[in-house]
């Protein structure tokens, strides 16, 4: 077993490249704003930033300008209201103009299935009668060959890297997440390379006792990073809770470009990691975050010799 | 029932009206796709009332959630401890929503027209839009595969336009693009429910028709907030005001909206 | 929340009808034998048996009869040998000529996800060169409109009714599992109707309590009915093991055409339901097929209130 | 290395020849497909010898398995309990498999031909076989999609033919054919290895032939056992006997097969 534990500093530096197309996946949950601040704090550039939803995540790093476009499915702050770097960079070209690539949910879904299962396109019920086909050329009809009528497809999606924040991992990026599960394993199947992001290392043992929760096998991963509070301010099931007031107060700094360059400075550029983050957020924040306990019922694999 | 409970009340805001609408509008459904808001307190709403065996589904992966607190957005973690599954959002939009087990979802957007069908991605034009808007999300593939789509939006004059800017979600299409629905499961949208009425689209052109207008709002303040020649239904009614157990019932999701009982 | 408790007989004298397309899945484990020998009992006839692995239980249901024709992958004993009784109906017609109908495990697999997602087909990388879309005309192929070449489809399976056994379930019919998952997901929501058939019947806290393991929700099933050990001699994971004396003696036995309608006269004609079939089996042999513990980390999904 | 360890040894089978042949295949292998039986021996004999990280998976969606005693099928309870991961037979074949994680897949069947094509469908003709084999499982994709192809049978006239009853699974197809290769993924059979020798297809016809005896076995017996007129490659050598450190441990692995260390 490879032992691929290492620091988000190691990863980004190693794994995203000026130009790299990006996944960081994770609906609502999960969203490693770790490595997001750490791709803007190495002041990548030119990327293709994926997600279905780019969050706060992807609004601050647009704002950073590490991005040259967007491939989607929704816009906006959950919750909330909209993205307002996003809607700047889209209205205005500001900071700088951002080329998209839209779809719906379903769609990103499955341009992520077809990439992870090295189909030439995915099939679904979706886009009939919609203007979206007119302005996105990858969305196409193909006629069923069973003689019952047309169904849309999407082309296979394979990031260069795909980073996913788990509950736990064993140091060789066996993960397990449990929650919302998003599309992170389609994501990370479909990905060139993965990063595994986790709450807790946790040894070998631990993911063997309960195979079926293991969403992320480590064969598919390169680097696993261990970094507590590391979707913060989102959240992971069981750990803390989303940090609403910060996703209000976003919505209001955002309006102001030069807010969000000086947001940007005080809590990106001028902190050197997650633990001095976390330690700018304070330890009566994280706690006011963390849920009580609701535990599974117990399951039992059985031994067999 | 208690009489004084069902007794209409006058005492109610247009966004009351609106949620009760909704909420009357599931009766009996048993399952419907639902984002957080108003229309989360509608479904909560009616499971009280007309639809107690509703089952929520989100399209976050939640299915039969239990929510202890008021979710601050379909993806909140809330929604999914006590939740009876909570699934990859491929199995939620291939095996349950394409799958067909969707009975009614509820829709809105920044722009209807006279078919139902909805703009949610941008104001003006899609390369260099006046308003970007949040896009899809699931909403094409939700209009297109839940059995029935309920439309819930604020009546307002911009938003109620002859023509949209861009068509994200189909309703019933025009009519000379009805052929393209051939490959659509869905009936489409059923009802646009409002603050101040309530529209359907039962005749043959499949246009939105004025059913019933709510207390206190008048054809005239109606019409004026439509940018097309609007249809009245023969069979146009007012609707039936509140009763103070709706309106109790609204008032303590609204407080505590999405917790059960 | 329906209380869809019945009986086994109940059951399967509502949802099996005469003439239907009955799937009973579940890879080398969770096999609904149970189910299986209740339908030989109730002498349904013209069934078409849908499984990947035909396995003992459809060995045994063509040998008495109720089949007109099986949708597979493969037919074997897994681990052992071949299944006798389907080599002679369809070596020699005997009982009666049964009607094949070939896929591989992945266009199974695919079949039951067309018909569960309502697509027209599923595509799928296999088939090409091979001899099998000459004998089965619903294996096609498609052009991918991306220019990158060939596909292979299948159309979708909806079975008229699933079964599916279960560790534990609802009385409303949600059911976890844990261990193989096969396609037990995909064939149930490919199904009109679906009984589910559980170890334990729990109460809908334990379900709630971790609801990443419900593989199959209560909105599609209509009924659910409680017959421990009902996957006897196959296993269920953490609960018994396969009992492979009784595979091992299947492949003795089943070589004769008499030896079968005996051992069908003695364990399922002439046993009433499950209970007495366990009471014959003995408690001895159930005893030694109950596997040590060996439990899942521990969960917590955390209250959000 | 032990010297004692390392000398040949003499005093094996052709079965555990083969065994030890496959295992040396596997040298440097990181992902292998397999069934039971013989393959998985080898393949954890290759764990203990040259492929220290070799990972065994099954098609019943088993990655990683540590089992603790013999798995009596690939659906064995002692592959589940204690893997690292273990998922539906949908993820397995299509992102294990179909996504191209898997390095080399163990093949067999009932016959193969000059092409490395296998049969395992019927004796005879497939809607009145004399035989009814098993059916493809899920050899046809593993075959398309493995990103290589081993076969390990026994070397016998009946299964090494001239022309195959049925084509299940596809290895070089017939040269007429080859062209319906252009959407297989796998580079397809590279070895087929028997209890009597070994065979490739490096050659420009793509053309089974021997590279390998082994010691004990002539051309002449070889040749004898197949169906068509045998290609001896130049270079075509004595296979290496096993040492007593390769006996060692396939006789351990068998005893328990399955069991890691």
């Amino acid at each position: 077993m490879a032992d691929k534990l290492t620091t988000m500093k190691e990863a980004i530096g190693l794994y995203v490249r000026d130009g790299a197309s990006v996944c960081i996946e994770g609906f609502t949950a999960f969203i490693c704003f770790a490595a997001g601040h750490e791709i803007i704090r190495q002041k990548k550039r030119n990327l293709t930033l994926i997600r279905m939803t780019p969050d706060l995540i992807y609004d601050q790093m647009v704002a950073a300008g590490v991005a040259r476009k967007i491939v989607f499915s929704y816009l906006g702050n959950p919750g909330v209201g909209a993205l307002h770097c996003l809607r700047r960079a889209i209205e205005k070209g500001s900071p700088a103009p951002l080329e998209l690539e839209e779809y719906s949910h379903y769609g990103m879904v499955g341009r992520y299935i077809a990439g992870a299962s090295k189909l030439p396109f995915f099939p679904l019920r979706s886009y009939l009668g919609s203007d979206l086909p007119g302005v996105n050329g990858r969305i196409r009809f193909v006629d069923s060959p069973y003689g019952d009528g047309m169904v849309a497809v999407v082309p296979p999606l394979t990031p260069d890297i795909t980073i996913v924040h788990a509950q736990r991992a064993d140091s060789n990026g066996n993960a397990q997440l449990w929650g919302l599960l998003g599309a992170q394993k389609e994501a990370a199947f479909a990905a060139k390379n993965v990063i595994v992001v986790a709450e807790e290392i946790v040894d070998e043992a631990t993911i063997r006792s309960d195979p079926n929760r293991t969403l992320i096998p480590g064969i598919i991963v390169e680097a696993v990073v261990h970094e507590p509070f590391g979707a913060h301010p989102s959240y992971v099931q069981g750990y803390y809770d989303r940090d609403n007031e910060f996703y209000l107060k976003w919505d209001e700094l955002s309006r102001d470009e030069d807010g969000v360059q000086k947001w940007l400075d005080e809590w990106v550029y001028a902190v050197a990691d997650r633990s001095e983050y976390l330690r700018k957020v304070g330890k009566e924040t994280l706690e006011r975050l963390r849920p009580p306990s609701a535990p599974a019922a117990a399951v039992d694999y059985g031994t067999y010799r | 029932m208690n009489d004084a409970k069902s007794q209409a009340s006058d005492d109610y805001t247009p966004s009351e009206m609106m949620i009760i609408s909704a909420a009357r509008a599931l009766a009996g459904v048993r399952t419907v796709f639902v984002g957080v808001g108003l229309p989360n307190i509608a479904c909560n709403a009616a499971r009280r009332t007309v639809a107690p065996d509703l089952e929520l589904i989100y399209e976050s992966g939640v299915f039969g959630a239990r929510p202890e607190r008021q979710p601050l957005s379909i993806g909140d973690p809330t929604l999914v401890t006590g939740a009876t599954s909570v699934v990859s959002m491929a199995d939620l939009f291939g095996f349950y929503l394409q799958g067909g087990l969707v009975e009614v979802a509820l829709l809105g957007g920044a722009q209807i027209d006279r078919h139902g069908n909805l703009n949610s991605s941008v104001i003006g034009d899609y390369r260099r839009p006046s308003v970007r808007l949040p896009g899809s999300g699931g909403a094409i593939e939700i209009a297109i595969n839940a059995q029935r789509v309920f439309v819930v939006m604020q009546l307002k004059r911009r938003a109620f336009v002859e023509k949209l800017d861009f068509l994200t979600s189909p309703g019933h299409l025009s009519e000379s693009d009805r052929g393209r629905r051939a490959g659509i499961p869905s009936e489409g949208s059923q009802l646009v429910i409002t603050d101040k009425a309530v529209f359907d689209f039962a005749n043959s052109e499949r246009e939105m028709q004025l059913v019933s207008r709510h207390p206190g709002c008048s054809v005239e303040q109606i019409v004026d907030e439509i940018g097309w020649n609007l249809r009245i239904a023969d069979a146009a009614r007012l609707t039936t005001p509140p009763t103070e157990k709706e309106l109790s019932i609204v008032r303590d999701c609204r407080r505590n909206a999405g917790r059960s009982d």
